[in-house]
């Protein structure tokens, strides 16, 4: 039964990612791009850690993807990607170096041996998550809001920089 | 703008106030009125078609021909309403009359209400008082627009409204629209 | 895992009950918004579908405008994205009708040595759930604006996008403060903390322990379901919305959907700020007065008694949206993102620091 | 549960499908996308490591990466709108300079 969810979940995962990629439309691609972040949501799921499951609908898919969409929507690209390209042979190259990345993870992954799963299941509470982030991962937590700190006064500069040019 | 007025939520809840208040005062005169008390009303709405306002006295509604003591039309087909009216909408045809004091009878006096626009100077011109617009009759209407043309004999039947303002006869109703 | 016949029936029980209760509430609002709305200004409302000429109130008019929109014509744009067209009304709904699955809607109930959670999905982080899938509906509405091929539309879409961003960092805000006092994600956990009366009388209700929180929330939940006064997305007046160019059943999903949504609002509210379930003085073994008086209830009678509660407190809660949908106006695009990013959202971050001094002083929990 | 190689196989393939359309695809918001789901994949390998070891440590992680995210798309769309202001266009082929 797990082994079945897992199957499926991935299925639509890979799906996803793939239609991400090779579609045209960047709006298709951004709500593949959802179906792919919900799936690993699910994959979380099957994880047992709950918190992250629902932390990454609400801040992916319920932020930074509709961010995502809403730039899409203001833009309106897709135009850009119908015609010749005059790069092709050069991008095409990406996809034999891709299969080799791929080729290269699973070896890695086959060589190790699998380990055994762990006799107790990872805590997926908000409280074991909360503890860690206040005990041992406090510096990087501090860093964290710093980023955001810099990210949010970055972004504001880059809005207002428009206004006065 | 005072501090007050930017947080707007006094604002608010005074509106909020308003609207409850009259939510509950009509909600407390309905039930009062399912209760039984029938004089207390909870909406200053008319329901039309049960209910109707009384219609002014000077209300121009359907036409009628007015008739003489033996049931024939005042009409005598001067062609005055033809002449004026601004949508020609009024097609007479006129005939001998029997009588040799009068000159002429309608013998055939047709309005096109689809067409009508209800200025009232057909009975402003009319030197007979043949026609009249206070049928106090509102709502005839058709699927067709063969069924708004209103013959002689139709007009003809037609009464005055009351005091009221209601009608004094049926609704002629055109026979495509029988239900 | 040994599922027995009664577990799976029980189990099919509480989902119906939260579907049934979502659905039927999404629907008699259509009825409910139209009376209302007369009622408060002095009117009579929707009265005239009848079947052989019984009127009801007009309670037959739900019925009407489901049989015309069903037998109405499908209207595709020339130019639009067949496939996000169709599915745009289906995700806007789907979301909002399982957002309601982990709001609880009475205490455990123990019967027959059974304990059933009446709550129609126990999860430990529900308000989360919620939460998560309240902001995935707009999706709906953003692919529908995408999809229609016309201007006001996508300008619909983009403006839902902006005002649910905006309304979801002050509902997340605005609910850290709860979730501080009463120390858990868990909703039906949530809504048990709030039973404990404060100096005997006043109940530990969320409106009581967080009031702050609580007007921030509901501005912020109101904004979530895209109705006045913030229907900008819509705003018949200026663009008429990410909905121009539907027509039939598809267009009526989209009216569905808000009403939905105003369900699982108020949902959350009386589940966050108004004790949920709770009835004062009403403990698992029946009502306990302070006075002395008691009276004993069975189980059942308490949990049925404690579903009442809810509902009523639901009804009240839709009732004070109407209230407030039909008496503001509508705020302008600008000024609904300033309310959100300069009033609401500082505001609960100020609501969040003040919860945890005060946790701090007091030593709550 | 699983044992955690499934999780860090399928963590691979999504990393490499993000890879190549970060080569591949020429529209930026694309590419940022295929980005997240780099990103992604490398979250979903850390909570398939914090599985194997029965710690929450890779959640944390993870936790970490959400914000990271965040931020990095906010700024990346200032970026993206900016340049798409300047140049009407949205193609990194023509972003080949690093002034003008």
């Amino acid at each position: 039964m797990p082994l079945a969810v897992f199957l499926v979940v991935a299925a639509v995962a890979v799906a996803s990612a793939l239609g991400l990629v090779l579609k045209r439309n960047p709006i298709h691609g951004a709500l593949f791009l959802i179906v792919n972040l919900g799936s690993i949501a699910v994959m979380y799921l099957t994880l047992h850690a709950q918190f992250l499951a629902w932390a990454q609908v609400i801040i992916y898919a319920g932020a930074i993807m509709i961010l995502f969409v809403f730039a899409i929507m203001v833009l309106i690209p897709g135009k850009e990607e119908t015609g010749p390209d005059p790069l092709r042979p050069v991008r095409l190259i990406a996809i034999p170096f891709g299969a080799l990345l791929l080729v290269e993870l699973v070896l890695m992954l086959v060589s190790r041996r699998a380990a055994p799963v762990a006799a107790v299941p990872a805590p997926g509470g908000v409280e074991a998550i909360g503890r860690l982030l206040f005990t041992d991962y406090l510096f990087p937590f501090e860093l964290t809001s710093v980023l955001l700190l810099a990210a949010m006064i970055g972004v504001l500069a880059l809005a207002k920089s428009r206004k006065a040019g | 703008m005072k501090l007050v007025q930017r947080v707007y939520l006094r604002e608010v809840f005074s509106g909020l106030g308003l609207t409850a208040r009259h939510f509950f005062r009509n909600m407390g005169r309905h039930v009062a009125h399912a209760l039984g008390r029938k004089d207390a009303r909870g909406a200053v709405t008319v329901q039309y078609p049960e209910e109707r306002r009384p219609y002014s006295p000077r209300l121009r509604s359907l036409h009628r021909l007015v008739r003489r003591e033996d049931g024939s039309p005042r009409c005598v087909a001067c062609m005055m309403c033809e002449t004026v009216c601004p949508a020609r909408c009024i097609y007479i045809v006129a005939a001998e009359h029997p009588n040799p004091e009068i000159e002429k009878v309608c013998q055939e006096f047709t309005i096109d209400l689809g067409k009508c626009v209800f200025c009232g100077y057909c009975v402003e011109a009319c030197p007979e008082d043949a026609i009249r617009m206070d049928t106090g009759i509102l709502e005839f209407s058709s699927y067709s627009r063969e069924g708004m043309i209103y013959t002689k004999e139709m007009l003809l039947a037609l009464e005055p409204a009351g005091l009221d303002g209601r009608p004094g006869s049926p609704i002629p109703i055109p026979p495509d629209r029988t239900p | 895992m040994t599922a027995t016949l009664a577990d799976v029936g029980i189990a099919l029980g509480r989902v119906a009950f939260v579907m049934l209760f979502v659905l039927n509430l999404g629907g008699l609002m259509t009825w409910v918004e139209r009376k209302q709305s007369a009622i408060m200004q002095d009117r009579i409302g929707a009265n005239r579908a009848s079947i052989f000429g019984f009127r009801i109130m007009g309670l037959l008019h739900p019925l009407a405008d489901a049989i015309k929109m069903l037998t109405k014509e499908e209207f595709y744009p020339a130019r639009a994205d067949r496939v996000l067209f169709s599915l745009a009304p289906f995700v806007s709904v789907f979301f909002a009708l399982v957002a309601f699955a982990s709001i609880p809607f009475g205490d455990t109930l123990r019967v027959a040595g059974r304990e059933v959670p009446l709550q129609a999905l126990t999860f430990n982080v529900g308000i989360l759930y919620v939460f998560a899938m309240l902001s995935l509906g707009v999706y709906g509405v953003m692919m529908a604006g995408w999809s229609s091929a016309n201007n006001y539309a996508l300008l619909g879409g983009q403006r839902a996008a902006a005002l649910m961003i905006t309304a979801e960092v002050a509902i997340g805000a605005s609910i850290v403060g709860v979730v501080m006092v009463y120390g858990s994600l868990n909703m039906m956990d949530i809504v048990r903390a709030q039973g404990p009366l404060l100096g005997g009388w006043l109940p530990k209700w969320g409106i009581v322990t967080q009031p702050l929180a609580f007007v921030l929330f509901l501005t912020a939940g109101i904004a979530a379901t895209k109705r006045i006064p913030f229907d900008m997305p819509e705003g018949e007046s200026e663009i008429i919305g990410y909905f121009v160019e539907y027509s039939g059943m598809k267009f009526g999903l989209f009216v569905m959907a808000d009403f939905l949504e105003t369900v699982v609002i108020s949902g959350m509210t009386v589940s966050l700020f108004l004790g949920g379930w709770q009835i004062p003085y009403l403990e698992p073994a029946g009502f306990v007065f302070p006075w002395g008086a008691t009276v004993a209830l069975p189980g059942l009678a308490v949990s049925l008694l404690q579903v009442g509660a809810f509902v009523l407190k639901v009804v009240v809660m839709i009732w004070f949206l109407m209230l407030i949908r039909w008496t503001l106006p509508r705020f302008r695009y600008d000024q609904a993102m300033r309310l959100g990013w300069l009033g609401l959202f500082p505001l609960s971050i100020a609501n969040i620091v003040l919860t945890g001094a005060a946790l701090l002083l007091w030593g709550a929990r | 549960m699983l044992p955690g190689s499934y999780y860090t196989g399928l963590s691979a393939v999504l990393f490499v499908i993000g890879v190549t359309g970060v080569l591949v695809r020429r529209n930026p918001l694309v590419i940022f996308m295929s980005i997240e789901v780099m990103l992604n994949a490398a979250n979903l390998a850390l909570v398939g490591f914090g599985a194997q070891f029965g710690t929450a440590d890779g959640q944390v992680l993870v936790f970490f990466g959400m914000t990271v995210a965040a931020a990095e798309v906010a700024v990346g769309l200032a970026i993206i709108m900016a340049i798409f202001r300047l140049r009407r266009r949205l193609s990194v082929d023509d972003l080949s300079a690093m002034r003008w």
